[in-house]
């Protein structure tokens, strides 16, 4: 019926940063009950271009319709009444609240103009109930809780402002495909009652499977839309970066036989790791699969020396390797390196310039005695930046105008600097585009080739499957299931991240035809 | 951990540095009753509750922007103009007095809304912009008061600063000496204050939207912004609420002084202790954790280790290393915490 | 207590005010007595001086065996503080409170509550703008004139009726600051040459004093005479750096100040000393002692002006030349019995101690 | 009188605007001279060199608390860590006075390290506690028996005397200032601490040995303080009680009106130096015109406030 009435409409909206053209002239419509997809690489304008439209930015020129009236807002809270709802790329829930505060946050029910405690309660347990996340305690602080179910009360929280139009940006970057899988239906949901959703994703299989309408954008320019069909995945692709991508993953080699590097024996913390035992040769790459919240970040970190009271035996190469934290773990000795999981809290310095952040690691290498060669610190930088082709002005820019996919080049490149030996991966490529990803993907391949040791862990199945020589799923802390070769299959991932067999390993598992 | 789904048990969960300090303040004041000749006696708690009213109150003022993650350095100095402010025009004719009581909380109240515009408007850290308004605070109030001194009525003043009894005794409500009041007669007038603004004020407010905007834009001011919270309500609300909490501790000390004084340093150590009274209470100064009760209590417990210098012997030239090392080791309390954290990033927030 | 008429016990050592201080009685209680010491801010050397003779009158034996528990403690620059602490004594029971008030006013309430438990509380040093407790202190007025006046005989002597003269102020907004500036500034006005009074705030702190008076010197160049209300060691410091001619200069006690005087009175450094004695402990304790005798005391006790000129100043008696600076050389007044010397508190070595 | 640089970096911004402010003060207070007595003393060399003659303990101070405002932390005890270097100094006197007074700054930067970097209690509360920890202590050893309080002849020629004219204490700010300024911007050291300011976790997982860096960080704190303690008697030419009561808060005025975030990770030590001769100069010139307590923290505070709005709001949080 409104078919032919875009329910959110821009015309010849631009917007700038200093410096930086995040949109031009954009022309971008989405009509009631479509699931409409928008996608793009890293740094293209997709955020921009909804911050706009849920009124974070106000954009420089141009003009935002809604029903086909005129709106400007001038903050989120305008845009929600108009029944834009928005969750972004980064999360906005407020850790120290419980989950229930943080689903009702901005219009919770009230009683003599009081919060009222109890109806919000269970406002949350119905929200979180329908996207199927009972296990979620509405009086937990969202703190309390794993990035995946945060991204699920999101979910629930935008769920909860009855939107006309649901813009996801990202917002399934670290769901598991379980969760994922809910979310397809809760859209589908939607669009049967005539909501329409915006939907960002990096994930091409996800779009795919989820959306009938797809947008591209490219360096802040609209370039075209389609219905979902009329275009292959190289066609996308190529309209995305503006050049062919073949292959996604590069190949991988023939399994050969490697040397031990990477020993774990026995390894137990907490109650969230038991018992791992996991060996890696050289030149490997290893993925850790799994539910999101199984144990595979503590490893990475247990790894890295920043968990303490491990129970258990690590050897490199065999040394002993107890790192008691990461500055012991990246020594001359160790050479170990994390990419880890929040490049916003965990990875960067948001407001300190990008030469500043690529060198955190590596300050040591650019030192003459204790000063700085500046010299050797520019020339370290711009390796950094060229090896990753992280798209920036100017070094000294502040990190925190890179667009998402960029300034996670600059974690990587950060400890690719250091020249590290084992590589510990959580989660490298989440929120990067298809380009990028090729690119990380490649480098990864790269870097076992010249006998580093990866361990990847990935939310992404596919990611799995595509890169690494053998999976260790894991489950409650535990390694449940080692795969290589041709077993590494959505299907077994799957079955043994459910843990369906209920199988408890005994083997330790060796490298590849060691 | 995630079985324990009843509120209660999470609230537990998630205060327990609060119930720390309301354990410690009660061994801590049983003892000290046990030691004084005259323990639990009314007298000793009317005692112990009069010189506690302003850094209690202060405690509360500070709380509310440590909430959002800011500190307000003024407090103290808002407590001292509104000090003066009070022994200027707390005195007269009943209705005057009380018409002076609102002027001295406005003082402290406008002045809570100054720092908030200044904040928001001007953008400013709070702690550094609350320094400097502090200044101006006290400039003030020495401009009100260059000398101490001041015309605070006595009868409230004595009123106000005794029991229940003294108080309807002196204006003569009812028959004080009437059978049906001996039973609460002795209760404190301070305590009865202090109970009341604190519940009064502070817990509808932490239960109104304002208040938990307050609470999350300490925890993560962006979430909130994206959220669609006002932030600047909320950040202009927590500063006036500051001043007024301010506002109360200074009409409070005039009436128990009966005077107004414009000491600098006076101002500068309450402000000090009231931040540690937070800390103590188990408010985190990263903001977005905690309450005014909580630091109430942490106040408190500051207050009733202070009070063991006058029971215990020890040699007063070491009075002030004993109360350096006793105030070291309370606010070191909480590293406990931190020795038994296993997962380093857990420190980092 | 009762109000009666003079006069009253031990004159010689209780002297009062002025003709028209009133007289108070308590009445006698049996000994020994409890005693407090209710001191407000602690951490400058007068204040740990005070406590350090509270502490040895203690054991005075022309005292000790009238007193059977004596208590000092320290509240910070805290008005409810201290009133707690005093009520707190009060409540258990102590017979008398010797207190240095942080605010002249807001004492009313334990006064109140001292008068109703028969608890004699007296105030020195820092006293009360009220005449309702017995209270101990030296004349700041006349401090203050005399500081001034001796500057204007000097002056005249020297020839020299007219000038700048640098006044250095104590802490702002204290009483004490107050009356001596007001006896300062009266007297020279009053004497009709043309003096032009240049303020400086050196809160009695002598590097906040030394500071200010180094800037004043460098702004007017020179000035005809220094009257210092405290930090005296800093104005000798700041006008020996500055190279300025050594003019007459009005200051306290210090040790040090006067270690300065006796070494360049003759090159023109013609001081006075006159200072607030840490020793006025002694004598409200012994007050408090013989107001709870029963005898009848004067409402306002008066303790001389401890003043020291060059021409009086003597090694070894009033000052010590080979003693550290910063103690307080007047501490002991003989006709009350109070003989506790600065040096014999303030400068025991260690080896003294063993 | 200069017209701002147009393309200037927001954080040379501070330094500019603070040092055209110290003309403005120079300027007010040459007026009130030149009204008042028909004078202009302020701009001769002796009365600026006077000044920074007293600024320079002031700027050793504030040097050390810049270190620690730029992690974001804050150090409440460099009063009593200043008089507790001196008052020691003194009394042990001789050649060992002035390694007595630096050993304490290093113990006491050592401590509040501890707390604020392994034990975590908020440098705010920490340092309060060993600053009345300090004050205790100084009462106890004043209490006990009378210590020398006389400052030795290298402590008096390091804060007092003259070199070719210039009073040394400026050759020793100076030196201080040169050591500080290179290691915040050349050393790894002074670049972790940025790092650390900014975001410790991140620094934390890239290897920065952060609580190292804290700890550190306390000790050039306590360093900086105990040295200016050391000088502060020099120029006294004793050590007293409660000496450095008057340097705290102008030493985090003079950091943060310099451009330093009071949040930590940004600020040049530049503009450290230029808020250290705004604070001075302000002082002094209050004091010359005589200007009522009242009136002078009035003027203060409203000059802390002017000064941070014209450099500029802060920039919006991101989420
Ligand atoms: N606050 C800002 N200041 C300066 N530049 C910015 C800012 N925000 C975004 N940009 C720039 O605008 C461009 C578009 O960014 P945007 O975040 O919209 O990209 P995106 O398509 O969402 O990328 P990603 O897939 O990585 O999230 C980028 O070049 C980015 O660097
Ligand atoms: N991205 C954001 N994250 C958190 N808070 C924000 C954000 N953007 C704005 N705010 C808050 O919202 C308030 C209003 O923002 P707004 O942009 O309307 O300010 P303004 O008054 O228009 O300022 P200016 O005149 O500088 O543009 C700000 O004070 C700020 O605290
Ligand atoms: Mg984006
Ligand atoms: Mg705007």
């Amino acid at each position: 019926m409104t078919a032919d009435r875009p329910i959110v409409q821009l015309s010849g909206v631009s917007k700038h940063f200093s410096g930086t053209r995040a949109l031009e002239n954009v022309d971008f419509a989405c009509f009631s009950g479509a699931i409409h997809g928008i996608l793009g690489e890293n740094g293209a304008g997709k955020s921009t271009l909804i911050k706009i439209i849920s009124g974070v930015l106000q954009p420089d020129s141009g003009e935002l319709s809604v029903n086909g009236t005129r709106v400007s807002f001038a903050n989120p809270t305008h845009a929600v009444a108009s029944g834009i709802v928005c969750i972004f790329q980064e999360l906005s829930l407020v850790p120290d609240l419980s989950v229930s505060d943080n689903i009702s946050l901005a219009s919770p029910p009230r009683r003599f103009g009081l919060i009222d405690k109890r109806a919000q309660r269970r406002c949350a347990e119905e929200l979180l109930a329908r996207i199927k996340c009972e296990d979620v305690d509405p009086n937990a602080l969202v703190r309390e809780l794993s990035l995946s179910r945060r991204q699920m009360v999101e979910i629930a929280k935008a769920l909860g402002k009855d939107p006309k139009v649901l813009i996801l940006d990202e917002a399934t970057s670290a769901l598991t495909s379980r969760d994922v899988g809910t979310v397809y239906e809760l859209l589908a949901d939607l669009k049967a009652q005539n909501v329409s959703s915006l939907f960002i994703s990096h994930r091409m299989h996800e779009i795919e499977q989820l959306c009938d309408t797809l947008s591209v954008f490219r360096n802040g320019q609209h370039i075209e839309t389609f219905a979902k069909g009329a275009r292959t995945d190289r066609e996308i692709v190529r309209l995305m970066i503006g050049r062919e991508v073949d292959a996604q993953y590069p190949p991988k080699p023939a399994p050969k036989p490697r040397p031990e590097h990477l020993r774990i024996e026995n390894l137990a913390w907490e109650r969230q790791i038991k018992d791992v035992s996991l060996s890696i040769g050289k030149g490997e790459i290893v993925g850790l699969g799994g539910l999101d919240g199984q144990g595979q970040k503590e490893l990475l970190l247990g790894l890295f020396g920043v968990l303490r009271g491990m129970q258990g035996r690590v050897t490199i190469a065999g040394r002993p390797c107890t790192p008691g934290s990461p500055a012991e773990a990246k020594q001359a000795s160790l050479r170990i390196a994390l990419v880890p999981e929040d490049r916003k809290t965990e990875g960067l310095m948001l407001a300190m310039s990008i030469a500043d952040n690529l060198l955190a690691a590596s300050y040591a290498r650019v030192s003459d005695g204790i000063f700085i060669n500046a010299d050797k610190a520019r020339q370290a930088v711009e390796d950094g930046i060229a090896k990753l082709r992280i798209k920036t002005g100017s070094a000294d820019d502040p990190v925190a105008t890179l667009s998402g996919g960029n300034q996670q080049k600059v974690v990587i490149a950060k400890w690719l600097m250091t020249d590290p030996d084992v590589i510990l991966l959580n989660d490298p490529t989440r929120g990067i585009d298809v380009g990028t990803k090729q690119e990380i993907y490649r480098l990864m391949r790269d870097l076992a080739d010249q006998g580093k040791t990866i361990l990847l862990y990935s939310s992404d199945y596919a990611e799995l499957i595509g890169c690494c020589d053998r999976v260790m799923v894991m489950y409650d802390g535990g390694i449940v299931a080692s795969l290589s070769g041709d077993a590494i299959t959505e299907e077994a991932i799957v079955a043994a991240s459910l843990n369906v067999g209920g199988a408890v390993p005994h083997a330790v598992p060796g490298p590849s035809h060691a | 951990m995630r079985n324990a789904r009843s509120p209660l048990a999470a609230t537990i969960r998630q205060n327990s540095g609060f119930l720390g300090a309301i354990i410690l303040l009660l061994v801590l004041y049983l003892i000290y009753n046990l030691l004084h000749p005259r323990g639990f006696s009314a007298a000793l708690l009317i005692q112990n509750t009069n010189e506690s009213v302003a850094i209690v109150f202060l405690a509360m003022a500070q709380t509310v922007p440590v909430l959002l993650g800011g500190l307000d350095l003024s407090v103290g100095a808002i407590m001292t103009l509104t000090n003066c402010v009070a022994s200027v025009v707390v005195s007269g004719s009943p209705q005057q007095i009380l018409l002076g009581m609102v002027v001295t909380l406005a003082t402290g109240t406008a002045f809570g809304v100054a720092n908030g515009l200044i904040v928001v408007y001007g953008r400013l850290q709070p702690i550094i912009a609350t320094l400097a308004t502090g200044a101006i605070a006290v400039g003030l109030a020495l401009f009100i008061r260059p000398a101490p001194g001041g015309t605070v009525d006595d009868d409230i003043s004595w009123a106000l600063t005794n029991d229940l009894y003294e108080l309807v005794d002196t204006y003569g409500w009812f028959d004080a000496d009437a059978a049906w009041f001996s039973s609460f007669a002795w209760v404190p007038v301070p305590l009865l204050i202090v109970i009341v603004i604190a519940f009064g004020v502070w817990l509808p407010f932490k239960h109104t939207i304002t208040g938990r905007t307050v609470y999350a834009i300490g925890s993560a001011e962006g979430a909130a912004y994206m959220s669609g919270l006002n932030l600047d309500r909320a950040k202009i609300a927590a500063f006036t609420l500051a001043g007024f909490f301010a506002g109360c501790a200074g009409l409070y000390l005039a009436i128990q002084t009966s005077s107004g004084n414009a000491d600098i340093t006076q101002a500068g150590a309450y402000t000090l202790n009231s931040i540690a009274a937070v800390v103590v209470g188990g408010t985190s100064l990263l903001g977005g954790v905690g309450g005014a009760i909580a630091s109430l209590v942490g106040a408190l417990v500051l207050r009733v280790i202070s009070f063991y210098f006058r029971i215990v012997s020890i040699d007063p030239l070491l009075q002030p290393l004993v109360e350096g090392l006793v105030l070291l080791a309370a606010v070191s309390l909480g590293a406990f915490r931190t020795l038994r954290v296993k997962n380093q990033l857990a420190l980092f927030r | 207590p009762e109000v009666v008429s003079g006069p009253g016990a031990d004159p010689e050592c209780f002297a009062p005010w002025s003709a028209e201080t009133k007289y108070m009685q308590w009445p006698a209680k049996p000994g020994p007595y409890k005693i407090a010491v209710v001191n407000g801010f602690v951490g400058n050397g007068w204040r740990i001086q005070m406590i350090k003779t509270a502490k040895a009158f203690a054991e005075d034996p022309s005292i000790k065996d009238k007193i059977a528990e004596f208590k000092v403690v320290s509240t910070g620059t805290d008005a409810p503080a201290q009133l707690g602490a005093i009520e707190d004594f009060i409540n258990q029971g102590y017979d008398a409170i010797v207190t240095i008030a942080v605010a002249p006013d807001g004492f009313d309430r334990v006064i109140r509550l001292a008068d109703k438990n028969n608890v004699v509380l007296v105030p020195f040093d820092n006293v009360l703008d009220t005449d309702a407790v017995m209270q101990v202190n030296e004349d700041q007025l006349m401090m203050g004139r005399m500081w001034a006046q001796f500057a204007l005989d000097e002056l005249k002597a020297k020839g020299v009726t007219a000038g700048k003269i640098l006044e250095v102020r104590g802490l702002p907004g204290n009483s004490v600051d107050r009356d001596r500036s007001i006896g300062i500034n009266e007297t020279f006005k009053a004497d009709g040459g043309a003096w032009e009074i240049v303020s400086v705030v050196g809160n009695w702190d002598d590097g906040t004093t030394q500071k200010v008076v180094a800037d004043a010197i460098a702004v007017h160049g020179q000035f005809e005479a220094v009257v210092g209300q405290g930090g005296s060691n800093g104005v000798i410091q700041a006008l020996s750096d500055a190279g300025h001619p050594w003019v007459p200069v009005a200051g306290e006690s210090e040790n040090g100040y006067r270690k300065a005087i006796a070494k360049y009175s003759g090159e023109g450094l013609k001081g006075i000393s006159i200072g607030q004695s840490p020793g006025l402990v002694a004598i409200a304790m012994k007050a408090a002692v013989s107001a709870l005798e029963g005898n009848v005391m004067p409402q306002l006790i008066s303790v001389p002006l401890p003043v020291a000129t060059y021409k009086d100043l003597e090694d070894g008696k009033n000052y010590w030349s080979d003693l550290p600076d910063n103690f307080f050389t007047v501490n002991e007044f003989p006709p009350c019995g109070v003989n506790i010397s600065g040096p014999s508190i303030m400068a025991q070595t260690e080896a003294d101690l063993n | 009188m200069k017209i701002a640089i147009p393309s200037l970096k927001s954080e040379d911004k501070p330094i500019f605007i603070a040092s055209g402010f110290i003309l403005v003060i120079l300027s007010v207070g040459t007026v009130y001279t030149l009204s008042t007595q028909g004078t202009a003393p302020l701009l001769s060399p002796g009365y600026l060199l006077q000044q920074l003659q007293t600024g320079s303990f002031l700027g050793i101070v504030a040097a050390g608390m810049m270190v620690v405002i730029l992690l974001g932390h804050i150090d409440l005890s460099v009063a009593w860590t200043m008089t507790a270097a001196a008052m020691m100094a003194t009394t042990v006197g001789g050649d060992l006075a002035i390694p007595v007074g630096i050993a304490i700054g290093v113990g006491v930067g050592l401590v509040n390290g501890f707390g604020v970097a392994y034990l975590r209690v908020p440098s705010m509360i920490f340092t309060l506690g060993v600053d009345s920890v300090l004050r205790g202590l100084m009462v106890a050893h004043t209490g006990g028996f009378a210590p020398q309080d006389s400052a030795t002849p290298l402590m008096r020629a390091l804060a007092s005397s003259k070199l070719m004219g210039i009073p040394s204490a400026i050759f020793v700010w100076l030196a201080v200032s040169l050591v500080i300024a290179i290691m915040l911007k050349r050393t790894a050291f002074g670049r972790q601490i940025y790092l650390t300011g900014n975001r410790e976790m991140a620094a934390y997982l890239s290897g920065v040995r952060t609580r190292r860096v804290i700890l550190a960080s306390f000790v050039v704190s306590g360093v900086c303080a105990a040295m200016a303690g050391v000088m502060l008697a020099g120029y006294s030419a004793r050590a007293f009680q409660g000496m450095g009561n008057a340097f705290l808060l102008p030493a985090i005025a003079a950091v943060v009106i310099g451009g330093t975030r009071i949040l930590g990770g940004q600020g040049r030590y530049a503009g450290t130096l230029v808020g250290v001769i705004l604070i001075v100069l302000l002082n002094s010139v209050l004091s010359i015109m005589q200007m009522p307590e009242a009136g002078r923290q009035v003027i203060y505070g409203s000059v802390i406030i002017c000064m941070l709005l014209v450099y500029g709001r802060g920039n919006k949080v991101q989420s």
